[in-house]
């Protein structure tokens, strides 16, 4: 089977079977992008238990070049901007990762302790860098364009729920003081901020002539790159999707249906904004999607009874794949839609 | 050569600036920390992630005086309550350089 | 404080489920596993290969009752025959979180 | 000295002292490759016991690398491949994976105990992925073609002789219950093979543009990933070598001749099913190239008392070597003569 | 199984292949190295660097007779001197494949 | 703010503030190259004890790759050199590596104990590759040539310097046996000499179709992975920068001045032998930079009683970062104008 940008051309020894045209099902599309393809493969080497591995720390090899590459390009791209409209869409950003922890908070809070509860709201309210970037790669590949800011709404997008969601448990849970300077030092400089926000500056500040020079790191090996951790994403996915069985129903729905009640929510407001196409797609996947890096981090720190063996599976093992492989193609169609409409 | 008490702390890495902290606390003339490949206990198989670190554990050894060991067990036990984990003691002797 | 035993298996990588599967079905409450940097004994020196992992050994640490620490040993032997290594007992007393 | 293309010009100051034609000695022209200078210069720093080192877990990431790119780059060729004449090729691999092991097992147990010389007999029959990706390469710098399913017959190529050797060593040594779940799991479902494949498969459906949208990645690193790998491999080479003269010089010979006639038996099954030139030539090289990743994992499990200090030291040590630097030349001088006549 | 002393020495990473000679020396049967994260002591804070290895430590575990350990012991005494660092001995048993 | 070669336009919402013209400040356009700003991110990052880290050996894999890349295309570039100029200067960067520690350790002992002072004076006798590196990267922004053999002057400048300070160490302190062999074999067969001057020789000898081949990995990548590295190397500086206020002002200003004198001797030095500007550029920065990976390597064994807590934070700590920051912009603008008037 070959396809070849528009045209997906089943086919037995070179002769074609079925033959889908220009208005290519975007979910076959993305099914078909390497990146995705090698998430695929990640799984399927985990549930046969075969001893595929990316041994630790090269995962972060490739998770460190992710988060500089797309800051540095977004950064570079910054300068093109209209910053009243940047400004816009970055508090909706904002706006949004304050608000979504309390809906969900309140909802699970029915089932889960307290303390869980806030955990997986923080989680579902902060975002997934992977995920923005290859709803990036999809984006490219649709050839759709998007505003370089979009880079900093997922930068600073990633701190404010695990804030709100720490003050929730204390509220609700223990009332136990709290350490507001370390509490917001680890929320708003971790690691993945910081390289995020300090790449954007830089590829925002540098000269044409350096940002030509980097270009074939940072912008060639990017889809390569991409591949390689999604293989790695693929297999942590499948492992902690074992684990998720002991949690129950109610969690397993709560990461399916969550991202699409965010999605539309951030829809809603990407529409109000008037916010283009791309953008809007960008933000929609923003809200939709889960943490598991920056999140787990602070909350063992500042909330330890909640269980990361409940949130982790959750953001890992359900939502990111779902999102990667229905949501993307599922919320650019909805918002082709009523874009266009 | 002294008698002394050889204390180990296999705990949450996310609690090792408090492992640390107690150890100062008590001035214990040094440590040494060890990486931790996987673990099994109450809370379940912890090995770290690639990405996460959520399910690390790190391995801190003490050599110090039987009345510092005390104080250590004593400190340990609200971190190992929150965290998890165990804290070990047993007997050697030590030569310094 | 309960006195315990503090066991300890050092033998090849491959043999690693192996070791996990003896500690379970002595029902320990627990274990952790150490990374090997190399090592030297009757199969001459072992060092884990960038490529193969096919000389590489592990340290599995348990710590449990006497009884346990005996049936551990029992089911040892075995493994130990075949992949090489040896199994350390020592006492300890223990503070469990 | 520089050698531009088919001419080598040994020279002090510019003034040529000598000069070889376009028919330039292969075995020289290899020997100038970047990735075999550097083999040679992972071997020096060994030698003089020179600190330089890759530390691990580096070496995984160029050999998880090569394989992608490989796998994917033979999958992007599948479409173009007759696929009546992949079969045949693909039959003739197994076949050699399956046989060859038998004659060695035979020849080694006068000399060696029985599960040695399972395990050695295993490690000959089945492949080295490096050492193919080394024969491509020097296929390259030949402008000879090659088809995209000889990545594929590397794949199946790894391991049936693992199997093989197992089935041996019990039928003619203890005798002890054979756990063939285990066995066939670990020798099929091992993390080269599944990747190999994997990749293969995603480089054969993903879409064109999903295909050139990694080539940088996958085509252009992968000179300079090689270089990078072969200089780890020559000091581990290295390193291995020193511990064989304890092992006698039996072994030692085993390890340079087994090459010879393996590749020999291959070329007379290539030469009857008529495959192309490259073909020919990369499948001589999978039936010299010895096994020195899946078959020590496998073997160790379920032939514990063969020694790996036995099996990979020939397979790393004398084979490897020998193979990249003077067999892939003598290989493919020996094709041409005999293709072309 | 046999009772045996284990004895544990923490030193620079750098004296190595002096604590693997003295080993050598009295002819013991047998080593482990464990990798070390990071460690206190009278030299200061100590944890390894990416780009150096000059504030590395590492974990060298023997099991012996008594009269062995106390030959280590002596050896140590001088590379502990250059290189600072601990040296620990405890009791234990020992199986051996 | 955006850069465009040799104008930087300061601007806010695109409307141009100030502008500078084709002779833009050389400190301002350094500052505000990639590779620099990274290094401003990792020292951000630690500063404000962000948990961003680039996990050991990630460094590593970037420091072999550039060893790599600096010496292969050093060695490409090596035929195009004239001989006798290329002996010259290697002679002149083997003088100066061997003179510079003497003045600095009868300095240097006045304040601190022997061993100590030995051990610094072997430091900042040696070099430092990453220095080069950037240095090199400077040169190509600034469009002037340097040439290959000047990768060659770096290899030479890093042994002589830990003899003599071994050396001097045994002369005035213990005056406890030599032990030569080791010693020699430290100090000229440590890795990165190794795999420089190997990389330099391949580079010379490879073909050109061999050495095109690696082209994308060797120079397409070079700044991107500079970039990388010197994000970590701006962590490390600033964590060693933490511990140096213990050591007094004496090394704080020692560790300014030094680099400055010994410039000056270097520049000296290139101006009587008449060195091309940018060769001339390299060797005072050869002359400037300080080693922080060869020598405590030595040292530690050579004479451990010298503090490496002392030595490196000065060169990690101070020194690198001055250079790379102010030097190199500084010894150019100096070379500029000797060599113009
Ligand atoms: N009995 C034990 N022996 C050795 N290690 C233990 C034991 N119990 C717990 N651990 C270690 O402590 C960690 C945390 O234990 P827990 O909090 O019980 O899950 C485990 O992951 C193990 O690494
Ligand atoms: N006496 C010992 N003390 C510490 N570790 C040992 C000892 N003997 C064996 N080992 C460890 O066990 C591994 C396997 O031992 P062997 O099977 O005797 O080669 C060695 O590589 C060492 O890591
Ligand atoms: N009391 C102790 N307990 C455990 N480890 C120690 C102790 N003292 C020193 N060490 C280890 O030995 C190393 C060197 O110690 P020192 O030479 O005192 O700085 C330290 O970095 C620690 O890893
Ligand atoms: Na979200
Ligand atoms: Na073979
Ligand atoms: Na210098």
């Amino acid at each position: 089977m070959k396809v070849s940008r528009n045209r997906v051309i089943l086919s037995i020894n070179s002769s074609p079977i079925c033959e889908i045209g220009p208005d290519l099902n975007p979910v076959l599309s993305n099914l078909l992008a390497p990146p995705i393809l090698f998430f695929f493969l990640g799984v399927f080497a985990t549930l046969v238990r075969s001893d595929l591995e990316v041994p630790s720390p090269l995962p972060r090899l490739f998770s460190l070049y992710l988060l500089l590459s797309i800051g540095f390009r977004g950064g570079a791209e910054l300068a093109h901007s209209d910053p009243e409209h940047s400004a816009l869409a970055l508090l909706a950003a904002v706006s949004l990762a304050c608000l979504l922890p309390l809906w969900m908070f309140f909802v699970l809070r029915r089932r889960l302790p307290n303390a869980d509860a806030a955990a997986v709201a923080a989680t579902y309210g902060s975002v997934s860098a992977v995920t923005f970037v290859t709803a990036s790669a999809f984006l490219e590949r649709q050839h759709i364009q998007s505003s370089g800011f979009m880079v900093a709404a997922l930068a600073v997008m990633e701190s404010p729920a695990i804030v709100i969601g720490v003050i929730l448990a204390r509220r609700f849970g223990d009332n136990a003081a709290l350490d507001w300077k370390h509490l917001l030092k680890d929320a708003f400089l971790n690691g993945s901020v910081v390289l995020l926000l300090g790449s954007l500056l830089i590829g925002s500040v540098t000269t044409t002539a350096g940002s030509d020079s980097v270009k074939p790191f940072i912008s060639g090996l990017f889809p390569g790159m991409l591949c390689f951790f999604l293989l790695d994403m693929g297999m942590v996915a499948a492992k902690r999707l074992r684990t998720i069985r002991e949690a129950g129903l109610f969690v397993i729905l709560f990461a399916l249906i969550a991202p699409l009640i965010n999605a539309a929510i951030a829809m809603a407001v990407a529409w109000v904004m008037r916010l283009p196409e791309g953008d809007a797609f960008l933000l929609t996947t923003l809200a939709a999607s889960a943490s598991y890096i920056a999140v787990p981090a602070t909350m063992r720190l500042a909330v330890p009874e909640a269980r990361p063996s409940l949130y982790l599976p959750m953001a890992l093992g359900i939502t990111f794949p779902f999102n990667i492989v229905l949501g993307l193609p599922l919320y650019l169609s909805a918002i082709e839609y009523f874009w266009r409409k | 050569m002294q008698a002394m008490k050889r204390v180990e702390i296999i705990t949450d890495a996310a609690a090792q600036t408090e492992v640390i902290g107690l150890l100062d606390s008590v001035k214990v003339t040094g440590y040494t920390v060890f990486p931790v490949l996987s673990g099994r206990g109450e809370r379940g198989e912890r090995s770290g992630d690639s990405l996460t670190s959520a399910f690390s554990n790190l391995h801190t050894l003490t050599v110090c005086s039987s009345e510092e060991a005390d104080r250590i067990v004593e400190l340990c036990r609200p971190v190992l309550k929150r965290f998890g984990g165990i804290c070990l003691i047993s007997d050697c002797v030590y030569v310094k350089h």
